[in-house]
């Protein structure tokens, strides 16, 4: 399953309820939630744990547009919108934490 | 249109009513799905599990109480409740504080039957 | 593949409706169907003949008509939302239809992947 | 004491309106004076004339439009929110008028206490 | 200073943002936000310590509306949109935590 | 109208650019509110640090880029932009990383400047 967050998780809570809650799968950072997977950022820790039992992606184009490109953490991928189209269509269903 | 297929629609409901709009729709659309004969199920969890919260009086901020409606879901054949454990339990709620019958669930059961949902639509 | 997007914030105010439209793009550019459009709560908002941004900046209305156009989309803006927050007939931007909640339900039995962009 | 109050998230979607109204309702029923309501941002969307909400549900867009009649308030709606939004003379509700930013920050200025609403 | 809060603690950073920040002085807790004040509710002890820095009300109808009229917490005062107005002309400034 | 008087206005940024509006709105009053002639604070706190970061490139979400505005602050002579420390911190930023110059303080004391403002618009 493939989950899509997309707020910043030092603002809100999406991210920790899907790393609660969800079972594994993948995880696509998209909008503001793209911080999350930033060095430095408190959520860094959170999701290196959770890179055990997650694939985690970015979406490129939204950690351009803040800046933050040259930042990624270790062991998450960037897609781009294509590559988001393919996330959906790879895993048998999505769901957005909204 | 469908040709009787019939997919399992789950609803995650992650907010607390009134001071937004989603819960209210988020009901709207699981009326409507049932009346499609699809699989639904509710899922409240995080401050979803307050729209469930027995008591709710709207006069004061002069907006319409829809919570009776969670009590005529079972009309509609809209059975599968589900509410997550800790979610009650970090807000200070028990089963009895509930308007309706439900499930209770741990976050790991939830997100093993999330899995196995066709469509997942969140508010 | 079908695919169906659901909508449910205005547009400007949050990044939903861009992300949307830059996935259908992306979709469509992949040879995959986006099987209907819908916009639900605030999206409704979206469809708003009457909208002029500034001139430096994207015209999200318009890009959905564009799109619209060029890829037979069915874009269905919820009927209740809408009436709620002043989309009718009109002021209904080209491309778009005014229709009930039951077009979300269908979208989501027909496609074989529903993705929702929200707050 | 003379208030002005601000608005930054549209109709139904968010309680700020609500909110924002019954904050009016009460501070002019103490005698107050509401100096202006700005609508910004999705506030705009308030001001929106075609909104027709169930029967049963409170009407936001005429609520305000009343209070207005009652206490001449000075509701002003942003003409660059606005235009953004689709919200101009033509769907603009009773009550309301668009103008500049600038009416934000001189109502900062004159009233006493600014109070935001928003999400 | 008065500082009006709107969203969920449970949900949002901004409770925490202002207790963090704030300088003292009076928090109003409206819409959402007012779950915070309830007793059982996680926020329970960390608005408890707030008391001693800060004077804490809840809007009362916004409480009712969410059925936890019963449940608020000792130390919180309940107040009506007339309080709201009173404490806004009380207070020589206000912020709201958006 | 305002006949002259001058008051302390803030303008406190919490949000992240190009996932809401908020960021770009706030930089809007913020301009007006210099040509009244009013006394201009900005602070930025929380997720709103992300506002001032170095290197936006929008052209992939089709959006604007309106983070050059904050280098033309100077120009209206708005020149009191403050940045929690604590949230650069939170975020793995530096000074190095934002746009202008800007004064870093405590959460304490921009907890005490809040507090003599006149009127604090928060965004």
């Amino acid at each position: 399953m493939l989950h899509i967050v997309n707020k910043s998780s030092l603002e809100r809570n999406t991210l920790d309820s899907c790393l609660r809650v969800a079972n594994g799968g993948a995880i696509l950072l998209i909008e503001d939630a793209v911080y999350a997977a930033t060095k430095g950022n408190e959520a860094e820790a959170k999701l290196r744990d959770a890179l055990a039992r997650f694939k985690i992606y970015v979406l490129g184009p939204d950690l351009d547009a803040r800046g933050m490109g040259d930042r990624i953490m270790e062991g998450v991928s960037t897609v781009d919108y294509g590559g988001f189209v393919d996330l959906v269509a790879e895993h048998k269903n999505c769901q957005s934490w909204l | 249109m469908s040709e009787g297929a019939i997919k399992k629609f789950m609803f995650v409901n992650r907010k607390a009513p009134y001071g937004t709009i989603y819960a209210l729709e988020s009901l709207e659309v699981v009326l409507i799905t049932a009346a499609f004969d699809q699989d639904v199920s509710l899922v409240f969890m995080d401050d979803g599990v307050f729209q469930l919260k027995k008591g709710q009086q709207t006069k004061g901020i002069e907006n319409k109480n829809f919570s009776p409606t969670y009590r005529a879901l079972d009309g509609y054949d809209i059975e599968k409740l589900y509410v997550e454990a800790e979610a009650l339990a970090a807000r200070g709620l028990t089963e009895d504080d509930l308007l309706v019958d439900v499930t209770v669930m741990s976050r790991a059961e939830l997100g093993k039957l999330m899995d196995e949902m066709d469509v997942v639509l969140s508010f | 593949m079908k695919f169906a997007v659901s909508i449910n914030e205005g547009p400007y105010q949050h990044q939903a409706s861009d992300s949307a439209y830059l996935f259908c793009k992306a979709a469509l550019e992949k040879g995959h169907e986006i099987r209907r459009v819908f916009f639900y709560n605030d999206g409704v908002n979206n469809a708003s003949s009457l909208t002029e941004p500034p001139q430096d900046d994207r015209n999200i209305v318009a890009r959905w008509s564009k799109l619209a156009e060029e890829h037979k989309l069915d874009l269905v803006v919820c009927v209740a939302a809408a009436l709620r927050r002043g989309i009718r007939d009109e002021n209904l931007a080209a491309g778009f239809r005014i229709s009930g909640l039951g077009q979300l339900v269908e979208a989501g039995i027909e496609a074989d992947r529903l993705v929702t962009f929200g707050d």
